[in-house]
């Protein structure tokens, strides 16, 4: 691939993926030089239509973004999804969770009507998807890995082992030892184990591995003074949308 | 010659863009203003209801990338005041240390990489890197000081992992401190190149005194802590801001709308600048000096300036509580502090990046959360970019509706409303009735 | 081997002048529950007291989790040479299981291809060990590796009021001279040596029986239903292998910078316990199933070195035991196996 | 005594490629390229020499790195030839590559090869499905350049369909000499097919050699072993006349990453040729 025209778009996020992509600091301009950035909803006002790689933050939560999500699936040849609410809708999806009806309620009271809103979904519910950066925020390297392998040609490799792995490759004390919590057992890695090296539990907001051993995950914390209805809620707080694992089982 | 001018920007028919501004001018009167945040809303106040008393702070994090330390503290203050938890004067300056560092990277980042280029005259940190690569070199050592810090106190830079109720989960070593002192040291270089830049630039000359709102500490410069203080003379507790902040929906934005004791006021960096100058560092007044800045100033568009002013307090006042802790020593028991998840209600405010942010949480017994409330800085400045612009656009309405449209884009920008909205108004469509 | 004493009160300073004259790793607190190896400052943060310690020190020093391997960059021609990374060390306090796990690495490494990345940092340490209180999980005793006699140059054992070196190479002498004071043995404590050898061998309070094991191992390998329950818990996640002092299991990686100009190859460690080890291109994947990855680390621990070097690579230090959430037990499942045997 | 020494140095180590240049692409089936390969240094091009069945590591720089077999002859000292399949990251970039590229080359690796020298004077069998043709033509190339130091010869080789056969063109000019047997099977046959339909392991029940004086030779998927050995011992073939090649990860090839452990053995340096005497007492293997 010659120098493609990327365009990095926030549908509904918080922004923290683009900033991401805004804090490589070290790398930004050998990005800026590697690819024509044609598009960057947060940090450039001119804007293209005209892009073969669409990088997108946020999850599709109102009509108004669905329209937008089809008009990039459209153009955009490679579609990247960053970050855990777009790629699986993240924690936006509490919203679904609590009823999409009743939080507009809750919030805009007998305003309701004025809000656009529909159920979160992530964005390979409208468009496909070709690759997928996780994480609450994603990893930055993972974003430039990303970039780099469609550079060469190669398909990005995204973990698939749990994140267990590279906390002990970082050499952390498991933070069950400590006394706490952790769904790094069944969390897929990529994040570089952030989280237990900083002495706090996974919260998956990767997702899950494609095997997961949830029974014994669900008799680990129920040992560990877990209700069944704090797993759920430990489990759901990046999964809502798509993660019925636990809920199945 | 512009005698009738529609400014508008449809967020339907553009794929980009959150905010819009709708601008229709009949001899030369403003017919219709109304600047609106169709920006989806989430719904945060529903996301939280029933969450554990560890998760929200997790969860309003993802509010915003931009000020997720802020959302973090605001959150964490909120469930430590409803279960009376009193953080150690320890670990409340670390939380300072790492707040002035979200500070020093968004306000870096809107300087440099958002208004830099409107008044460098380039269109965005794009273009900056070929013709000005100097200032972007600086805005990245700048930028990544900050973020350093922050992942080296908080895990990550955005939405920090090691600051949770009660105190930290882990600390940054006593070598990591010096670290971050060298840095911080070594800051000071780019932020003299970047005074003399900055006083090149040519700002609007524009006034419009309004009712200026920020929070206001008898210690410091208030970032962390403090009282609700307004220009306007009154000063409250956090916990009383509902006498005197109110809100409500209106039919063209997403994002409530604010008002206290005028029909609108000002929240963000100019506003702390107006109630606290005397409260700067030394250095952070000079600089304030040399740059023209005097409080109390009442132009919008100096609010960037006021911005870098900050980033030079917060490097000053890092080094400060830097050297403290390091003084009281970095011992790994005095990261938490013991306390009993408990119901209660309580209000935690703080100044974000882009002005007061208020989170007022209600726990039930098991720890749960039963109600929320959350304030957000944006919100609050939309009713007083509408008053703005209402007060600029018949200064300039003799001009071409090409530079019309640069000033009123200018203005909100200048606002720095949370950053997803803060670029993209160019596709302002003209339309002559 | 040459016996000194070093008295107590020299203690002190024979570690201080090390601090202060060579770059040393040694044992310090991480937090409630584990002591960490790093680089040590300050003479006082040193804590010999230690039980579980994460990355066994010799690996994590001598095989760390990520390395590059080779640089290189393109242009016009292609350059690209291979990169060895040392650094002179000296590893003060590690205990005879884990110089017993080096030791291995030791043999594996330089055996058939030699691998010079290991090899080189080998080279640049030098050992001081030390014995530590065994945890509960831990059966070096039954591994022959609660007392070693290679892989060390000097070696500390506490007789009280007293420690009784053990010097075992030329550079540990060469320590003892600049650094240390240290007398000549006399009989008696030769003799309060092996008493205290003899105490510390009953420390180990966790039994296993090996006997026969290759034997038992084979004859329930294809037995229906013993591994399935044995693995049944298993998360696939690794954490025995990477904490284990002999697990050398690692991926291959190439990658190339932003700059398109240049990249490295670099490796980190792998576990033969997660699915993806085994799958080839075209999704075949030769040990599909969490049992089987069970059985190849037991085969691989206990038994596919005892044939190849004489003895097993499981040093039995019980980390694994510890790491593991699923509380699957390398020393219940050798007994188990046994069991089975005879059911 | 330097006790404070840090050290950064460079040299070839076992893990550094040499250099080389691909200097002939040549396309075989539509997913499968041959690619003719020069190492660039003249000295280390002399040095270079194989034995049938051994295979190199071949780099792509900064794309990754993969094991394959060398099928050509091991008496052309010039350069050697990959057979490659199209399947993944390496393979793919590599299908795009064109005369001139370079490439970084190790090996050639493992210490099993196809004993030819033992195979002189008996009858030898190939028995090879798809991609498995790649290893094995070394050993044809072997016995075919000094055919009369070996008895007769058979080759029996399968394929999905007719498009994927290997030197397909080779195998036609074979056919017409007499210096050995060919027979073909696919599993689907397309209109112009006038040969074998099924697997290959339904040609072996027709193969009339004395087991004492053959050697056969089994390289294919992982599936095909499984039938291929039950026919072989059916026709009471010796254990140890029998030679298979076999695949596993490998991300060193020199008997460090560990990824192909089977048993007490690693493919990359104790393979990847065993003979079936070997992998009977290797538990996983087939
Ligand atoms: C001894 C040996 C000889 C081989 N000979 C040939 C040959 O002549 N022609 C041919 O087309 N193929 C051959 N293969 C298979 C070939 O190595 C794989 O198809 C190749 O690794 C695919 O690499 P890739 O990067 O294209 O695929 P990817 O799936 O992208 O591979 C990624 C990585 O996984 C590992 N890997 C994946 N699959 C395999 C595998 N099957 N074997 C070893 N490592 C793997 C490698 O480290 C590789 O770098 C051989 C394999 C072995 C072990
Ligand atoms: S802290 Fe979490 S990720 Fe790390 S080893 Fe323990 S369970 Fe696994
Ligand atoms: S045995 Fe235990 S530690 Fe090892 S992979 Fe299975 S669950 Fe993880
Ligand atoms: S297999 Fe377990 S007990 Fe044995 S050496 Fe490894 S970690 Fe220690």
């Amino acid at each position: 691939m010659g120098k493609p025209k990327v365009g990095i778009f926030g549908i509904t996020g918080c922004g923290g993926c683009q900033l991401e992509i805004l804090n490589l600091e070290d790398q930004l301009l050998d990005l800026i030089n590697a690819v024509d950035i044609v598009h960057f909803t947060e940090a450039i006002t001119e804007f293209s239509d005209d892009y073969e790689v669409a990088l997108i933050e946020g999850s599709i939560t109102t009509e108004h973004d669905v329209e937008r999500i089809e008009k990039i699936g459209s153009i955009a040849k490679i579609v990247v999804a960053v970050g855990s609410c777009a790629v699986n809708g993240g924690l936006n999806c509490l919203k679904n969770l609590y009823g999409t009806e009743k939080a507009n309620a809750l919030v805009y009271g007998d305003k309701k009507e004025w809000i656009d809103t529909i159920d979160v979904k992530p964005v390979d519910a409208y468009i496909q998807v070709d690759h997928y950066v996780r994480g609450c925020p994603p990893n930055r390297l993972e974003i430039v890995d990303v970039v780099r392998s469609l550079l060469v040609g190669r398909n990005p490799e995204i973990p698939n082992y749990p994140v267990c792995i590279e906390c002990k490759r970082n050499g952390n004390t498991c933070v069950y030892e400590l006394g706490k919590t952790c769904l790094g057992p069944i969390s897929r890695a990529g994040c570089n184990s952030r989280c237990p090296n900083s002495v706090s539990g996974c919260e998956a907001c990767r997702g899950v591995i494609d095997d997961p051993n949830v029974n014994a995950q669900k008799d680990l914390l129920a040992e560990h003074g877990l209700s069944v209805k704090d797993i759920m809620e430990q489990f759901n707080l990046y999964n809502a949308c798509k993660g019925k694992t636990i809920e199945q089982t | 010659m512009a005698d009738k001018i529609n400014i508008e920007v449809s967020p339907v028919s553009r794929v980009e863009g959150h905010g819009d501004l709708v601008l229709n001018i009949r001899d030369k009167k403003i017919e219709k203003l109304i600047f609106r945040i169709p920006e989806s809303p989430r719904f945060f106040e529903a996301m939280l209801v029933g969450r554990n008393w560890d998760e929200p702070s997790h969860i309003t994090s993802r509010i915003c990338g931009i000020c997720s330390v802020a959302h973090t503290y605001a959150s964490i203050k909120a469930t430590e005041a409803a279960m009376g938890i009193v953080p150690s004067d320890f670990i409340v300056k670390l939380r300072k240390l790492i707040f002035h560092h979200e500070i020093v990277q968004s306000n870096a980042l809107h300087v440099y990489f958002l208004a830099a280029p409107d008044f460098l005259g380039v269109g965005s940190v794009v273009p900056l890197v070929k013709t000005h690569p100097e200032v972007v070199d600086i805005a990245l050592r700048v930028k990544k000081m900050a973020n350093d810090m922050v992942r080296m106190i908080g895990g990550r830079a955005v939405h920090p992992i090691r600051t949770v109720v009660g105190g930290f989960t882990k600390l940054p070593t006593v070598e990591e401190m010096l670290q971050m002192k060298e840095m911080l040291n070594g800051a000071y270089k780019d932020l003299e190149i970047s005074r003399a830049l900055l006083k090149t630039l040519k700002l609007p000359d524009f006034e419009r005194e309004t009712e200026y709102i920020s929070l206001s500490d008898s210690e410091d410069y208030a970032h962390y802590d403090g009282n609700i203080k307004s220009t306007d003379g009154w000063e409250i507790g956090p916990q009383d801001y509902l006498n005197k902040i109110k809100e409500k929906v209106v039919k063209h934005s997403t994002g409530k709308h604010c008002w206290a004791n005028r029909d609108a006021f000002m929240v963000g960096a100019l506003s702390r600048f107006n109630n606290n100058y005397d409260q700067l560092s030394d250095n952070a007044k000079a600089y304030a000096e040399e740059l023209g800045l005097k409080a109390p100033c009442y132009n919008t568009f100096m609010n960037n300036i006021a911005q870098f002013v900050e980033i030079v307090h917060s490097v000053d006042d890092s080094i400060k509580l830097i050297d403290e802790l390091l003084e009281e020593g970095m011992d790994d028991s005095k990261k938490m502090v013991d306390f009993e998840p408990q119901a209660g209600r309580g209000v935690g405010a703080v100044e974000a990046p882009r002005g007061l942010l208020i989170h007022d949480y209600t726990y039930n017994a098991e720890g749960k959360v039963e109600k929320s409330n959350l304030i957000i800085p944006t919100n609050m400045n939309y009713g007083n970019i509408e008053r703005d612009m209402q007060a600029l656009v018949p200064d300039i309405i003799d001009q071409s509706e090409d530079e019309i449209r640069l000033s009123c884009e200018m203005m909100i920008r200048a606002y720095d409303p949370c950053i997803s909205c803060s670029t993209h108004f160019l596709n302002i469509k003209l339309v002559n009735r | 081997m040459l016996y000194k004493i070093l008295d107590k009160n020299h203690h002190k300073e024979f570690l201080s002048n090390l601090v202060a004259n060579v770059k040393m790793v040694g044992p310090k607190k991480k937090d409630d529950s584990c002591h960490d190896f790093t680089s040590i400052k300050d003479v006082d943060e040193i804590d010999t007291a230690y039980q579980k310690t994460t990355i066994p020190p010799a690996k994590k020093i001598l095989f760390p989790s990520t390395e590059n391997l080779v640089r290189f960059r393109l242009g016009e021609t292609i350059e690209s040479e291979g990169l060895l990374e040392s650094s002179e060390t000296v590893l003060f306090g590690i205990n005879a299981w884990d110089i017993a796990g080096m030791n291995f690495l030791d043999r594996f490494f330089s055996t058939d291809f030699a691998d010079e990345n290991y090899i080189a940092k080998r080279k640049a340490l030098t050992v001081i060990g030390i014995d530590t209180e065994p945890t509960e999980t831990n059966f070096a005793h039954y591994m022959d590796s609660e007392y070693v006699i290679e892989g060390f140059d000097l070696y500390f054992t506490d007789l009280g009021d007293r420690f009784f070196v053990r010097i075992a190479t030329a550079k540990g002498n060469a320590l003892l001279d600049r650094f240390a004071h240290i007398k000549d043995i006399e009989e008696n404590d030769l003799k309060d040596f092996n008493k205290y050898m003899n105490v510390y061998r009953k420390k180990f309070k966790l039994e296993i029986n090996m006997k026969n094991f290759l034997d038992n191992f084979e004859n329930i390998y294809d037995k229906k239903g013993v591994w399935e329950e044995l693995a049944e818990k298993c998360y696939s996640c690794g954490s025995c292998n990477l904490v284990c002092p002999t697990c050398f299991c690692f991926n291959v990686k190439d990658d190339i910078n932003l700059d398109l100009k240049t990249g490295q190859k670099m490796r980190e460690w792998d576990s033969c316990m997660i699915p993806e080890y085994g799958l080839v291109a075209g999704e075949h994947n030769f040990r599909p199933s969490k049992e089987n990855r069970l059985k190849q680390r037991y085969r691989c621990k206990l038994i596919t070195y005892k044939e190849k070097y004489g003895k097993n690579s499981c040093v039995g230090c019980g980390r694994c035991i510890e790491a593991c959430l699923a509380k699957i037990n390398i020393a219940e499942d050798i007994n188990a196996i046994k069991k089975e045997v005879n059911v | 005594m330097v006790l404070n020494a840090e050290k950064k140095e460079t040299k070839k180590t076992i893990y550094t490629p040499d250099l080389a240049t691909i200097t002939q692409v040549k396309e075989l089936t539509p997913t499968e390229k041959q690619f003719t390969i020069e190492l660039d240094d003249v000295h280390k091009r002399k040095e270079f020499s194989f034995e049938p069945g051994q295979f190199v590591e071949l780099t792509v720089f900064g794309l990754g790195e993969a094991p394959f077999s060398i099928p050509s002859s091991p008496n052309n000292k010039e350069n050697f030839e990959l057979c490659v399949r199209k399947i993944g990251n390496v393979s793919n970039a590599l299908h795009n590559m064109e005369p001139g590229a370079k490439v970084g080359i190790r090996g050639p690796y493992g210490k099993g090869y196809f004993p030819y020298e033992k195979m002189q004077g008996k009858n030898v069998v190939i028995v090879a499905g798809g991609i498995g043709m790649a290893p094995v033509r070394s050993l044809l190339k072997v016995i075919l350049e000094d055919r009369s130091s070996y008895n007769d010869f058979t080759l029996i080789y399968g394929c999905i369909d007719p498009n994927n056969i290997l030197y397909k063109q080779e195998i036609e000019e074979l056919k017409k000499s007499n210096d050995i047997d060919i027979k073909l099977t696919v599993d689907n046959p397309d209109d112009q097919w006038d040969e074998h339909v099924g697997v290959c392991t339904n040609l072996i029940p027709d193969l009339d050699y004395s087991p004492e004086d053959t050697f056969i030779v089994v390289c294919g998927p992982p599936i095909m072993y499984k039938f291929v050995i039950l026919e072989l011992e059916d026709k009471s073939f010796k254990p140890e006349n029998i030679f298979l090649s076999l695949e596993r990860r490998m991300e060193c090839g020199v008997g460090k990453c560990n990824h192909c452990h089977i048993g007490n053995k690693l493919v990359c340096v104790d393979g990847p040729v065993f003979s079936l005497w070997e992998i009977r007492n290797l538990k996983e293997a087939i």
